[in-house]
Formats: structure tokens, C-alpha cells, sequence
């Protein structure tokens, strides 16, 4: 971990309904252009955003609809990276059940789906996942 | 109220192109879908889609696509993409659709190569 | 007041800092955009929440250094109105001492500001401020 | 760290447009004012600001345009703006500039009546 400082900090709650990943990114999108992240960097913080967003309305089953997320600007002087902490208070699972997907594997099966946490690392630089039945974590970060 | 995709086809005998507008969800992966089986039942071999007006994706509504890579796999079809935006071809790379589907920098150059 | 329901709520927390404004402006661009309302308008909802954050950030002098927004989409089936609620928890001021700037007054005097509120009334369709020694908390609503 | 503006100049003799890109804040307004009194200074009396490239501003940036205003009427020049947003163009109104300072549609049709 390296080290550093909070530089800003801002939590958005969303409700888990149709559409609302879409303010979530519009959120990171703002935070990241503010650290002068470039456009197509910025573009997979948004997509990465979207699809923790979308696991927390469809698989989390939390009581209250909400997702709950913190952006923060982290780094020493300048803005190095931008930390995404989303948060609900769901049913949680179990990260190391969930096989890694492959498209051989899709094309026969019956349920096509499975991408999410996938995309999820792929596109940010270091992604941890805590869970319990007290709900779902990811902490999520990309360098500048 | 929900964000809507917009769809063109454009129908060349063999080949067809749907051009798409908006962000590829739940219903935005369906409509693309029903769209592609409509062309393919109609003799449709080779079908590119278009994704310049879509910034936006997500897994579910990508997921749904590979339904139609599914069906083109049966029929001996293509399909193939064009105008993707860095990150939704990063995407597909993550995913290795392109594995399955290819993928070209714009129409022109897709067309002739599907030709 | 209409009679209608929130059918949807996001609640935003900003540090007071530089350009942190447009982080709210951009979330009040995706409810806005979520229900469909014209790009015009979505402009001014923009702008009057720029106003409004600015205005906390320079005069609330909050010791908590945080702006409170809750975004509501208000209506009875079909989203008919946002509603964007702002708090400080500053020092406050009468809304009643502010005087109506004006061009003619203002091109004569030494300070050139103080068209802030102005504005967000001139763009938002309702506008309402209670305001106290606990805070201050500005309430502005554009119908779609 | 903070969004920035962007200036270009062009100089026509007595008259002079500046070109905005980006965020009209405090600094924003700054920049401009800081500008537009070098060319006011250098003989310019009549000042064009094209905002076409600006989509946003703030009263604290735009309160510093007053100060321009105010200058131009002390040395009987003029300061004009063209390609505003509906949304800048409705807040001119609201404050009471076009009192003041001519807005016009493009900039075609502003320098062919401030020529
Ligand atoms: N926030 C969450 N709460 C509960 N379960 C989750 C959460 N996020 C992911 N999961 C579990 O992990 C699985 C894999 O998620 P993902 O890779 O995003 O694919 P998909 O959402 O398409 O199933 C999900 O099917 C679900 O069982
Ligand atoms: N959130 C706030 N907390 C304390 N005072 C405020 C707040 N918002 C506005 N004010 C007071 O109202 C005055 C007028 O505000 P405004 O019309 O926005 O113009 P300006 O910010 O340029 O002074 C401010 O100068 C300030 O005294």
C-alpha cells in the first residue's frame, strides 16, 4: 500500500434502481477529470463503476436499496489514484465460489452471464472484495 | 424513464448492419438480440454491429450478445463489430469475444473484409 | 405543493473544495437526464447547483467543511419535478439582508459579486431557504 | 489540480476576440479580465468574447466580466459576446448585462455589426 493522503473525498447513496449506475458514473467520471485522469482511463473507472453497481442491485438482496459508494482522490501532493469504495449491506457471497468465466464455456451454457467481477479487475489496477452475511465490500482503485 | 437504445438496420442481402445509439443494458442487449434472430431467420449470414453511438455498456447487456455468436456458430454465420470505443474493445478482449467475433476499427474496413 | 410521491433519492456528500461543484452538477445531470428532461433545462439545474454549492463553500463557513445535496425525482407516476436540496451546517445568514444586486449599482461599487441567488431563482422553478445558526439549507425544484 | 480555462487571442485593430475553453470560474474570470485590459491598454476598444467552447460558468467568474464592462465604458469601447449557451445567455439576461454588452448568435454576425 502505498503511502498517502485522503486529497478529497466524496459518498454519493444510490437507490438499487433501473438506470442509477449511470449517476454513479457520472460521480466517478467527475471525480476522475478533476485528478486530470485521461479520457479513456477515466472511461474504464465508468464501466468498472457500472458493473459493481449492477451486482449490488441484482445479487445483494439488501433490505434498505441502497448502494452506498466513496470516491477518494488519493496521494502524497498531486492526486495519484482514485480509490472507489462501494458498499451494501446485502446477503453477501463468497468471491473464491465464483469461477472465473470463459467464453468456451458461455457458449454452451445455458446462462450466458457471469462477466461482471471479470471486467471488474480487468479494468481497474487492484480490486479487493470483502464479504459476509452482514453484506459487500469492494474497494476498488485506479492510478492517474 | 429508463435510458432507451435506439437501433438502425441497414439490410445489404447477405450481410446487414445495426448501428446502435445509447447504452447496451438488460433491454438495450435484448433489442439488439431480437433485432440480429429477425435478420439471421431471414437469411442474414453476416451481421455487423455498428457500436459508434454507444459509450456505454454493460456485462448483462453483453452477455446477451453472445447469444447471437451462439446462433451465427450454428448457421456458420459472423458476426462482427465496428467503432468500438477503447474500453468497450478492452472489454471484449477481457471477455475473449473476440475469440469468436471480430473486430474492426470502423465500417469501411469492416465491409470490405467481411466482404 | 403537488401532491406526489419521491420515486427516486440520491444523496451526495462534497467536501468544500475547488471545483467540487461540478462533481454535484454532474450528479444532478443524471437524475435530471434520468427523467428525461430537456437538455436546456438540465443546463440551468447545472448551473443554479453550482451557485448553490459555491455559496456554501465560500460563506457557510462550516467547520465539518461538507456540503449536504439530496436529489429527488418528485411525481405522482411519471417523474414531474426534481428536487435538490442543499445543506450547510454553517453560520447562516437572513435571506432577507441580501439586497437584489443590479448592473446599474453594481458597475459603480468596489465588489462586482452577489448575483448568486439571483440566478438560481432566475433558473429554478421553485426556490426556498430556511437558514439559522445550525446551517443553512437551500431547497430548489425544476419541473421536467 | 482545478479545471482550467483556455485563452486564444486574435487581434484585429480596434477590435479583438478572445476565445474561451473551458470553466468561467474565479480564475476563469481572472484570466479573461487579465487579458482583455492588456489589449484594452494596447488601443483595443472593442472586445469580443466567443464563449462557443465554454459550457459552464459561475457568477464569481462572470462578476469579474462586469469589471471589463466597466472599463470599456470609462474609455467609450464596447464589450460584446457571441455563441453562449441558452443557459449563459438566459443568466446575461437574469443579471442585466445585455444592458451593457451586446450578445450576438456567432461571431459573423457580431463582428459584422460592432465592425
Ligand atoms: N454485491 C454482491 N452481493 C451478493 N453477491 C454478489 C455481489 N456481487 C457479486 N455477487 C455474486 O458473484 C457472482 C458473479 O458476479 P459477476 O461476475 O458480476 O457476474 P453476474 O453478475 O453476471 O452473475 C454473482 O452471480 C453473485 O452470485
Ligand atoms: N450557504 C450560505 N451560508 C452563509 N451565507 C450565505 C450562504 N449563501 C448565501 N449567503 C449570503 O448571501 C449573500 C448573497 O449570496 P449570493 O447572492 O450567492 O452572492 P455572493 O455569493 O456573490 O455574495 C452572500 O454574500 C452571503 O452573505
Amino acid at each position: 500500500m502505498e503511502n498517502s493522503f485522503v486529497l478529497r473525498e466524496v459518498t454519493l447513496t444510490l437507490p438499487m434502481l433501473p438506470d442509477m449506475e449511470i449517476a454513479a458514473s457520472k460521480t466517478a467520471t467527475a471525480m476522475a477529470e478533476f485528478m486530470h485522469m485521461s479520457s479513456d482511463r477515466i472511461d474504464e473507472v465508468r464501466m468498472a463503476v457500472v458493473e459493481a453497481c449492477i451486482n449490488s442491485f441484482e445479487h445483494s438482496r439488501a433490505e434498505d436499496r441502497k448502494v452506498y459508494i466513496t470516491f477518494s482522490v488519493l496521494g502524497e501532493n498531486q492526486p495519484e489514484r482514485l480509490q472507489i469504495v462501494l458498499r451494501d449491506t446485502g446477503v453477501g457471497f463468497d468471491p473464491k465460489d465464483v469461477a472465473r468465466p470463459s467464453i468456451e464455456e458461455k457458449l454452451k451454457a445455458e446462462s450466458k452471464r457471469g462477466w461482471g467481477l471479470q471486467i471488474i479487475r480487468g479494468l481497474m489496477d487492484e480490486v479487493e472484495i470483502s464479504s459476509s452475511d452482514q453484506g459487500t465490500q469492494i474497494v476498488m482503485t485506479k492510478h492517474r | 424513464m429508463s435510458e432507451t437504445l435506439k437501433l438502425t438496420v441497414d439490410r445489404r442481402d447477405a450481410l446487414a448492419v445495426i448501428y446502435t445509439e445509447g447504452y447496451i443494458n438488460n433491454q438495450g442487449g435484448e433489442e439488439i438480440a431480437r433485432e440480429a434472430f429477425k435478420l439471421i431467420d431471414d437469411g442474414v449470414k453476416i451481421l455487423l454491429l455498428n457500436l459508434a453511438g454507444t459509450k456505454i455498456v454493460n456485462s448483462i447487456g453483453i452477455s446477451i450478445l453472445i447469444e447471437i455468436i451462439e446462433r451465427m456458430l450454428e448457421i456458420e454465420g459472423k458476426l462482427a463489430f465496428c467503432a468500438l470505443t477503447p474500453t468497450i474493445d478492452k472489454t471484449f478482449h477481457i471477455m475473449g469475444l473476440t475469440l469468436y467475433a471480430s473486430i474492426y476499427p470502423d465500417e469501411d474496413r469492416a465491409v470490405t473484409e467481411l466482404g
